[in-house]
This record gives C-alpha cells, structure tokens and sequence, in this order.
C-alpha cells in the first residue's frame, strides 16, 4: 500500500496546476460564465493537445493512456480552478461509453473527443426519478430509412458546444439503444436551463427524428451503468479537488482577516468549523481514490464508485459552506472567488447521478461482509 | 396564558390577505426583475396608503397604534404572498423604530411621519470594511463643526442605499474615548448629501448593496441621533434587536413549506415518502419558530428589548431557510438548480439557497447571534479580552 | 395573545417544584432506578392526594379540574425532576381513554386513578412498525362467558405496579375494542425489558385469557387517537421540562468548571453549543404550550399535538447532548445527575407516539394554509 | 499509488478472521459481563500466544517487525469480532509505543517482551480532576529523591487500573519551571505499589474507570520514562498521536454497519427504505473513514507522527459511531432502548448510545480535537493568551 502519488503522478498534478493557474484563472471562469462554453473551448483544444482531455483512454482507442487513478488525480486538479465539467460529460462518459458500444468503428470519434476537436453531449436523463432501471419514454423505432427517435431529454450538458449527442431510448423490444443525434438534424428542439453555476444545459425534443441506422449502437445496459460509474469517479475527483481549493481559501482568508484585534482563524468557531471541514476533505479523498484506483486494477468497484460519489458531492457542500460562512458578509459578493466554489457544489453532487441513487445502489450491495478487501 | 388572537388582529389579517391577493401581481415582480431592486415603489406606496407603514407608532407621529403583534402579522401575510418589503422594514423597523425609541421630538416629527405616508425611505448604515462581526471597530469619523458635523470614511453591504433617502449611519465621533465602543455617535444622513459617493457591489442575489465613500459630508446638528458619544448603546439596546426581530422570516417560510408540500403531494414512490417525512419535521419547527416570533414581539408589546430572543428568532429563521430551501432542492434535483421565473416554484429554491448568505449573515453572523444569546440570554461569560500585542 | 402564565399557574407551577425538589430529588430517582418503580409509588400517592395527577380531568369525572394547559405547564416541572412517567401512561391515557370509551361507568376507576390509589397500564403497541391504522393481531373474541383475548403487546409501561391493563384488540369484524384485563387474570405472561433509562417495561402474552363480558369497551377509533393526542402533549411537556433542567444544569457546570485558566463557557464551542441548545428549548416550549392551549380551548389540533411532540422529543435529545458534552467525561459518570437526563431523552422521545409517526401524521395533513391560526 | 494489500496482509487477515471465529465465543462476554471488565485475561493470553501483542515492534523485543498496517488489520479483524482488547491497546498503543519511541534500552528490555508476552499490561494515567482538556495543567508531583521519585497526587478516568500492572503516569517534576507545559515528566509506576491507592468510579456504560491517589509513592529513578521535565512534549509529539489514531474503531463501525443492514434487508415498507438510505450513508462514509484510517496507519509506517490526522480518525469514527447508534435505535425503535443480551443485536445499539461518552470523550474531547486539526492541520493560528486576572 502506498498512499503517496509516484513521481509520474506528482509531476503531471503539478503541470496541471501550473496550466490551470495560466489558462484558467478565476476571471477566466468569470468570462465563461457571462459568455458561455464557447469562451471556454480554447482552453478546452488546447488540453486536447496538451493529452489532458484522453486520460483513462487507451493510445490505441485514440486516448493518450494514463489509467482511472491519473484521470482522477488529474480531475482533482481541474475541480481545484472550477474548470467546467465538459472533459466529463463529453470524453469520460461520451467518448468512454461510444467505445464499449460501438467499439472500433467509433475510434476516429473518440480520438477527435479525446484532442478536444469536438464535443459531444451524452443525454439519458428525463422527467422522473433518477434511477438505474431502463425506464425511458424517448423511443428509436425502425423505419424505412433506418431509425426514428421521438421524445425528449432533459438536462443535457454541453449541447451548446457539440456537434452531436448520444441519446438513450428505448426500442419497441423494450431493449435500449444508444442514438448518435447531429446537432442540426430536422425535428431536433432545444430550450436553455440557466443553472445556479451560471451553466447552460439544455432540455431537447426530439419530433420524428429520422436518423441512418449507422446512427444506432447496441450494446448491455450494463456497459452503460460501467460507464457511468467510471465517469461518477471523476466527477467525484472533481468535487474533492474544488473542496480543497475552497477550504485553502477559507483558511488563507481566516488568517488574514482580523476582527476585535486577531485574526479570525484565531476563533475556536472558525476554527472547528474548518477542522470538520478538513476531516470531511481527508476522508472523501481518501475514498475517491480508492475507488479511482480499483477501477484503475480492474477491480469491482460499483459500490466504491457510488460511495466515492456520495461522500465527494457531500463533502463539497459542506466545505464550500463551511468557507463561505468564514468569509462572512464579503463570502456573497461578486467579486470574490469563494462564491464561485459555493455555486457549483450542488451541480458537481448532481453531476452524472444524483444522491439518492447513490443510497440506494449501496443499499443494494447484498454482500455481508464490510470487512472485504479487494 | 393565552394563544388566541383578538377579533382585530384577526380582521388585520383577513384585510392583509385581500390586499396581498389583489396588490401582489406578476407585474410587480417583472417590474423588480427589470429594475434589479428589491425596492417597488408602487407597492411600498400601496401600502402606505392602507395606513400600514409605521403601524405600531403613536398616532401622533403618523402611526396606528397598533401591537408588534399586529406588525408580525403583517410581515408573515406580505411575506406569505412574496410582497416586496425589503425597504419597508429597512426604513420602518430600523431607521423608525430607532428614531422613535431615542430620537428626539423634532427628529419623530420630521421623520415617522414621512416613513408613515411612505414618502421617505431609510436604510441602516453600520458596517465598514474592517468592522463586519465587530461592529463597533467603527473608523468612519463625525467630528463636530459649529452647527454640523463632518462625517469621513466608508460603509459598506448597505442594502438600498442608491435610492433610499437617508441613511442612520453609525460614526466615531469622539476618537480619544476610552474602548471601542465609548465615543460612537449615531446620524440620520440624507443620501443625496454633496460628498457622499454611493457605489453599488454585485451579489450572487442577483441584487447589488452598496458601499459608501463619505468625503467631507455634512450633517446638520439636529440629525443626531440620541446621545452624542453614546450611540454604541442605543444601537446594541434598540437597534440590533429590532433588526434580528425584524428579519426574522415566518412567512416565507411558511409559505415555502405549503409550496414543497403541494410538489410532494402528488407522489407515492418511496422516495417522497422520506421526503414527505423531511418536510413534516421542517415544517414543525418552523410552525414552534412562529409561535416563537409570536412570543419576541408580544416581548416587544410588553415593553421589553429582549436582545437573546431577538438573536434566536434571527438565526433561527435563517437557518430554517437555509434547510428549506435545501430541502426543496433535494426534491426538486436537477430543476431545483434551475434559475428564473419559469423553474419550478418561480425559482424561489435555487434563488433562495444562492441567496442564503443574506440570510444568514444580514444583521450579524450565526457566530454572533450566539454568542449573544450565550452571554446574554444564558449569563455565560465572555471570552477573556486577548492580552494586547 | 399573553405568554406569561398567570398567578394561578405561576403558583402552582412553584408549588409543583418545590413538592419536586422535596420529594424527588436525584437521590430518590437513583432509588427508584435500582429499586422499581415501587419505589416511586410513595411521591405517586402523594401526589394523587394534592390533586397533581387528576390535573386536566373535571372534578365531576373524578379529576382535580384545570385544563390542559394546566396539565402540560405541571408536566414541564415533573419533566424537570425527571419523575417516571407513570401518570402520563396511567392517568392522562389510561383514565382519559376510560372516561371516552367507557363514561359513567368507570368513574370510579378513574377516580381511584387520578388519585394515585391504582394504577392501569395501557397496552397498544405490537411486533409491527408504529402505525395510527387498525391493524392488530391480538384478538378479543365472544365466548359463553364472555371475551377471550389471544395474542400479545409489546413495551407496556407501569405494568409492574399496575392492577389492570388496557389492552387495545380486534374483534372479528375488524372492530377494534379496548379490553380490561386484571394483573392476575390467568393465560396472561408477562417479560421484563429493562431500558437504557432503567425504567423497566414489559411485553405481555395473552393465551385465551378469559374475561367477562363487561370487560370490553367500545368506541370509536378517533376517540383513542384522541387520548393519544392529549398524551402527547403532555410527553412533550414533560420532554422541554427535562431539556430545561438539563440545559440550566450545563450552564452552572460551564461557569464553574476552568480549563486553560479560565470557565469553560467563556470558550466560543461550548457557548454555541449551548445556545443552540438554548434556541431549540425556546423554539420547543413555544409550541408546546401552544398545542396546549389548543386542546384547552377545544380547537382543533392533531397537526399541532403532533408538531409539539416531534420537536420537544428532537430538542430534549439535542439538548442532553449538548448539556453532556459540556461535562467532558464527567458526564459518563453515574455519580453526575446529567446522566440521568441524558439516559432518559431517547424515553421522552418515543412515549405515547415515535418521531417517524408523527412526521406521517404532519404530512398528513392536506389543508394548504401554513398561516392559517385558530 | 497503490492500495493492495500485500498477500502477508491477506494472509494475516485470514489467519485474524480464523481465529475469531474460533475464540470469540458467547463464553468470552458471558466472563466479561460476570467480571464487569473489558478486560479478559486468557483471551488476552491467547492472542500472546499467537504473537499478536507487539506485533509492529522489532524482534528483539519480542515483535514481529509488522506494519502498522497489520495492526490496523488486526484492530479492525478483531474489533468486526467484538473481540475485547482495550487492555491490549492500552498496553500496547498507549504504554509499549511510548516504551519503544522514547523509552531507554533498559525499559525496552523490561516492558516490552513482557506485553508481547501477555504478561505485563499497562494503563495511561493523564487526566486529573483539574487537569481535563487542559491536560498540561498538571498538579500529581513527583520529587525526585536519590534513586527514587516520589509521587503524590491525583489522577482520574483511568480504565483497567484495577487490574493492569504499570501506570504510564504523568506528573509534574518541575514546578519552577516556567509555563505549565515544562517540568512534566513520565513515570512507569507499578500499580501495587505502596501508597497508590485506587477507587473505582461506576460510569453509564456500565464499567467501572477509577481514581488513583498517590499518596508518596515511591517510583526508581529507571522507571522515568523519556526526558526528564520534558514529558509534554514526548506526550504531545507521541502518546497523545499514537492514542487517537489507536482508539478509532473502524471494525466496529464496518461490523454495525453490516447487522443493521441484515436487520433492513427483509423490510420492504415505505419508512425501511428511507432508512436504508440512511444507512448506506453511513456506510459510504465509513468505507471513506476506513480508508483515511489506512493512510493514517501508512503515515505511520513511513515514520511520520501526524498530529492532525490522528485526530481526524479519532473523531471521525466517534461520531461516526454514535450516529450508526442512533440509525440502529431509529430502526429498533422501542427495543433500540432495551438492555441487555436478549435485545436486538445483543443490545449493542442501547449499549453503544449510553456508552459514547467513552468514545467521543476518550482521548480527548471533540472540541480538543477540532482545535488540534485547525491549529496543527490547517495551520489557523492560537487563541490568544487571555490576560491574567
């Protein structure tokens, strides 16, 4: 056992920091959120270039290698400067799920993902309950020309930057299919969601949409559930890397701040609120990685993956809180970055799946032995 | 004991329903959302034309004589509607009720009046850069000058000072006075003065508050308020409770809690089960919370300045917002952090948890509020003043 | 609107305390946790005789007279001693549900009850979850001679110094009845269970237990849930009565005891700690008086009784808390009263009625009116 | 990083697992709850017997030159077996680590083959009546005479004094020395000793702790344990770390967390699966707690001393441990306040909840421990000293 990244793994944290502190600095992220994705795909290509972006995805599938462990140690460092969560959406679940669907004949796909050349907008989730069962109302059926998609989608990530979205439904067999939608296709209706964290995601329908059967993957329900569980690791990462951030700003400004003649990091309010800041932080790093790492092994991992998930988006809620509060009456102005970090905890809980799922996929986990190790 | 409402407060109540039912339109919140304020002066209008600004002042200052109790009902039926009355309780309840508890004769003439007929709004102008939870580490400077006095320095987190018109603004006037807090006086400035530069800080509200750069600003003698030297002591006496009585809010919360009700009805899985379940013990407590608020201001009624309770409403009603709204984002998921009228509830979930920090930290931090009720409310001893470096 | 009590129960509130502070001290309460609750019997008669136990039942039906309100105000100063719960189980259920089911004919009954001469132990609860539906398997079916009760009930409070059992049972047509049972009426078997308070209760099994007809009480459900209703506010009462105790009793602790040369309630942590405390003690007693005088005044108020159970029982748990962590270790000390408070919050909590059961009752509740008053 | 176990470690937990299975029997509490001890001296002597006592120290001590990790293997193997060993963890963590980390040659030698061997156990004796989360503020004195100290004083709040053979006992050598955190120093005592006379004190969890009165016990000079006068800091830099990490009981937690989810797995009502959720909460954060234990128990292994996580695994799985009580008394209901063997899971839930003083107090309050992590971890700075009175 060995807790302490290796050398590879120091040094590509460490030039991560170094890229995200030069090209995405705080008024970067100001300027993404009045403008939109689109100021932030610059930054986004060059990740591509720089191989960020194809992390966790073999050389061979037009990734640039690494494994889960790097991709979430590298996700912490972008949750640290509140990069936008594309990179998820678009590479780790989108380009990740077309590879075990569509395998080979997706691989130009993928690699174009992966160098951050296009973008692509997974979109599974509907009006109801989140959960795990195939219960959608969006339906593929087969027509002469091949398929025709019909229904709608809500919050879907990065449509305003992608050149297609991967749509889950369902077919007449009750079976589901994964549909490849271009973006200007006829009888695609978009409206926009505006977000706490200024994001936009979007709320598409879909009125007879004629696609070629090419535009049809198939593939296990449970190679979807894979792929989300791995994309829920580094959602996970990301949330524990904006966690620490928060909490370093929230220390930073404790000790400079000073009322009634010291500092305020000096009170023992302040200063237990941070403390279960940290201890909360310590312990849902501890788990990401863990998780991040039996995936890495090729271990189970599903609960881990759930836990890592449901521990992370806590655990960011409350340190963001825990900073906000500590910045007091300055913590809900504008101009100071530690709103930033508050406005984005309950979408990096949400992101992919939710809490409530998160519960219940542990819940179901029959296996009596806590004691387990892998 | 006795927890029954007399005919007229239940008739106020009725009357307060109608107008809020009438007056409360999607007008009025499409005016606010365009002009950026939580200020309507139409409405404030409106409601000074019922008689119902000021309503628990002497009659001769332009009041109805009416009880704080009256005065919760009003808040918990204009809040219940969502009413604009954010400048009403800025110039009513801090700015009036100071004037009226320690004013002078001429300053209740002048004043109470003109907040009475809703012709004159006023806001509370007390922390600085470098006095937020201390607030008497006050730098901003009175000094006298035959008939004046010159104000210079800064404020700051003002809420509606751009278009309010005066502003009761906190001031070391006497710097040689030993301790902090001996040697604060206390002026009712007009914001339209010649040197004072009003500035506006964005929040994640959405709303902007202010700060303020006085420059040489002067402020004739007679709009000193209460004892010169001795403001510090009116404002912890009076002001600061019936701020933290004040904001306290009942209504909201009750109606936040119908509306997560109505949106939970519907289901029967076993998720809103255990949310039904959430929402029933949060609605508990804030339905003990009311009966608390009930409590502070027949406190008020009885002439008291109860500064713990005061402190507890506050923070307590906070918080329950706090875990209200967190709640209906819990219910709401991925919609509950939606912004804009047209997300779930008008949006008033994800506005209200963005928007939180107002809550919380507007008329002291949670920190604060407790240590006042600890040291005041349970006689628990201060913290021993840190040996000087 | 008047929140102050008035002369006469601002005298008999001190009257009950100083009778408290007399005859159940701490000293008897450890007496009475080694010995039984006939150890307690002694105070109990007593306080049949100056009419403390008949509070909130007419005189005519063989009560003290005062009305609820009485009754919940004189429950905050038994909750302050931590006096056993009997008059709650025996007299303000068990003789308020005789006076609605069975009326005139058990006058009697009721007035040896509130006297503090016998003692009754209703029995309701079974093998399953807390529910207010009909639903039990104990039986109470027609025999020549009369009914005949097979079954069981669960966690029977006062049965060890009771003369007769209240037991609630089906009849066959899925009518419930309520069923007087003597203590020493032959098929009945009793086990003792003792509690982390001490208190000791009991599950009883009934094997074709044999009674007379005129055992068998009927009545519509309502009215028992009714008793229920009036029990639970008093069990609230009872509960802030404690959490005051409990509270006054970690404030003198604080401002005695010095660590780091100075009191430790001059440190931030144990101030908000305590004021946290503070608040929800004031937010508790609000709504229970409130409740109260609801039932007082015959207004309507399951909602209300509800609500002031669910957070008196959540206060006085938070509230020991607070009040042991104050004490350090010396609050796991036997020979320290906190304990015994402590020991004792979870009790208060679920007598009469359980915290889940009444979130269920609250959500119940369909009117749309939050500000609505009575 | 890397976070397999080695197959020595598989290997060790099987051997644990096997070997609880074995002797953990209904026996073992029916002897503890007879003898009113958490102590069990054959189970004892059956895991010295395994070489299990000591077993991260050199051989030449009568180790076995494991990891911390082991014995972290070894706590949680045991600790998911309830299995009693507070005495060896008071012997080993609190008494052998201090013996090996700043002992002399000569104590290494006496003490620790004689744990390894089961033969000696030890207690840790800080607190004082006066002398709580302030623990420096230490009056017990020992004077040092010739070849012997003497002691005099009080301590309190010791487990298994009773019975075990050595105190590790702190007292205050010097009392010139300026400050209190100088001129302590550390004493191995033999509990028989003359004039230590030792009272038990009944808590709620049902055992007993005890209060120590030194009365001029005398103690050879061979038996001061570290530097003399300089105890504290030996304390702080070690014992204190090496108790707070020692005390955190993940394999209690992993194992309550399993038979409450057994007590679930039948229901199939709206309220057990809200409870279910809430449980696996819980779990999620003790998987998470238990792999923070590991990177504690690693920190360890590479030499390291770490205050503030020491900290953070103890209070953390402190709560942790009370807030799975409270879930298993919430799904218990009624019989989650039920005593005994005979209740539901063999009463642990009831005895958990009464008992969690010992673990939230034990080894320091939360409240210490929160101001360690903030002044230690993260760096905040020291409360000022307050002026003298």
């Amino acid at each position: 056992m060995d807790f302490a990244p290796n050398e590879q793994q120091r040094m590509s944290c460490d030039a991560a920091r170094k890229f995200f502190a030069r090209e995405f600095p705080p008024q970067r992220l100001r300027q993404v959120e009045q403008e939109g994705l689109a100021a932030f795909l610059p930054v986004y290509r060059r990740m591509g270039e720089l191989g960020y972006l194809g992390i966790g995805i073999a050389e061979r599938d037009g990734g640039a290698g690494g494994d889960w462990l790097d991709l979430t140690l590298f996700a912490e460092e972008a949750g640290r400067a509140l990069l936008p969560t594309l990179q998820i959406t678009s590479v780790v679940l989108g380009a990740n799920a077309l590879l075990v669907l569509g395998g080979a004949e997706h691989r130009d796909r993928v690699r174009s993902l992966a160098a951050g050349a296009s973008v692509i907008a997974p979109a599974w989730l509907e009006d109801t309950d989140e959960s795990r069962e195939q219960r959608f109302a969006t339906r593929a059926e087969e027509s002469s020309a091949g398929v025709t998609l019909q229904g709608g989608k809500r919050f879907v990530a990065g449509w305003d930057v992608a050149q297609e979205i991967l749509v889950v439904a369902r077919r007449p067999e009750e079976e589901t299919s994964w549909v490849l939608v271009p973006r200007t296709v006829a009888g695609l209706f978009s409206s926009a969601l505006r977000l706490s964290s200024l994001d936009t995601l979007h709320d598409l329908r879909f009125d007879s949409v004629a696609l070629p059967k090419s535009a049809e993957l198939r593939g296990a329900w449970n190679t979807w559930l894979d792929a989300l569980d791995g994309a829920k690791i580094v959602v996970a990462g990301w949330a524990v890397g904006a966690a620490g951030a928060a909490l370093d700003m929230a220390v930073a400004y404790a000790k400079l701040r000073e009322q009634f003649g010291r500092p305020i990091g000096s009170f023992q309010a302040v200063q237990h609120r941070l403390a279960d800041a940290a201890i909360a932080l310590e312990r849902a790093v501890a788990i990401v990685r863990y998780a991040a790492w039996l995936r890495a092994t090729e271990r189970a991992g599903r609960r881990e993956a759930a836990m890592a998930r449901l521990v992370a988006g806590r655990t960011l809620r409350q340190v963001a809180h825990a900073a906000m509060i500590t910045h007091g009456g300055y913590g809900f102005m504008e101009e100071f970055d530690i709103q930033l970090y508050f406005r984005r905890a309950r979408l990096l809980e949400w992101l992919i799946e939710g809490p409530a799922l998160q519960q219940d996929i542990i819940a179901a986990d029959q296996e009596d032995d806590g004691l387990r190790i892998h | 004991m006795d927890f029954a409402f007399t005919d007229s407060q239940r008739e106020f109540r009725a009357e307060l329903r109608e107008f809020a039912r009438a007056e409360v339109t999607p007008q009025l919140f499409a005016d606010m959302e365009r002009s950026g304020s939580e200020y309507h002066p139409e409405f404030h209008a409106r409601l000074a034309a019922r008689g119902w600004i000021g309503l628990q002042w002497p009659a001769e200052f332009g009041g109805r004589e009416l009880s704080n109790l009256h005065a919760t009902i009003f808040y918990e039926e204009m809040e219940y509607a969502f009413a604009p009355i954010s400048r009403y309780r800025t110039s009513v309840v801090f700015v009036g009720q100071s004037v009226l508890a320690f004013g002078s004769e001429r300053q209740k003439r002048f004043f109470l009046p003109r907040i009475a007929r809703g012709e004159l709004t006023g806001v509370w102008m007390l922390t600085e850069p470098g006095a937020g939870s201390d607030a008497a580490a006050i730098r901003l400077r009175a000094e006298e000058q035959g008939e004046e006095w010159v104000l210079d320095g800064e404020k700051i987190f003002t809420s509606g000072a751009q278009d309010a018109d005066y502003g009761m603004v906190a001031a070391r006037s006497d710097p040689a006075a030993p301790g902090k807090t001996a040697g604060i006086s206390l002026f009712l400035v007009p914001l339209a003065s010649p040197g004072l530069d009003i500035r506006p800080i964005r929040t994640i509200g959405g709303w902007s508050v202010n700060q303020e750069f006085f420059d040489g600003v002067r402020v004739p003698s007679w709009l000193l308020l209460g004892e010169k030297h001795r403001g510090w002591q009116a404002i912890t006496r009076y002001t600061l409770n019936f701020e933290r009585a004040g904001i306290a809010r009942t209504g909201t919360l009750l109606r936040l809690g119908d509306e997560l009700a109505r949106l939970l009805a519907g289901g029967t899985s076993a998720s809103s089960r255990s949310l039904r379940q959430r929402l029933a013990e949060l609605r508990a407590e804030i339905v003990a919370a009311r009966w608390l608020g009930y409590r502070v201001a027949w406190l008020y009624d009885q002439g008291q300045v109860p500064a713990a309770e005061s402190s507890m409403i506050k923070v307590l009603t906070a918080e329950l917002l706090e875990r209200l709204a967190e709640l209906g984002a819990d219910i709401l998921g991925w919609a509950g952090m939606v912004r804009g009228r047209e997300a779930p509830l008008a949006g008033r979930v994800e506005f209200y948890l963005r928007s939180i920090w107002f809550h919380l930290v507007g008329g002291g931090t949670p920190d604060i509020q407790r240590s006042i009720i600890a040291q005041t409310g349970l006689g628990l001893p201060r913290e021993p003043a840190p040996t000087s470096k």
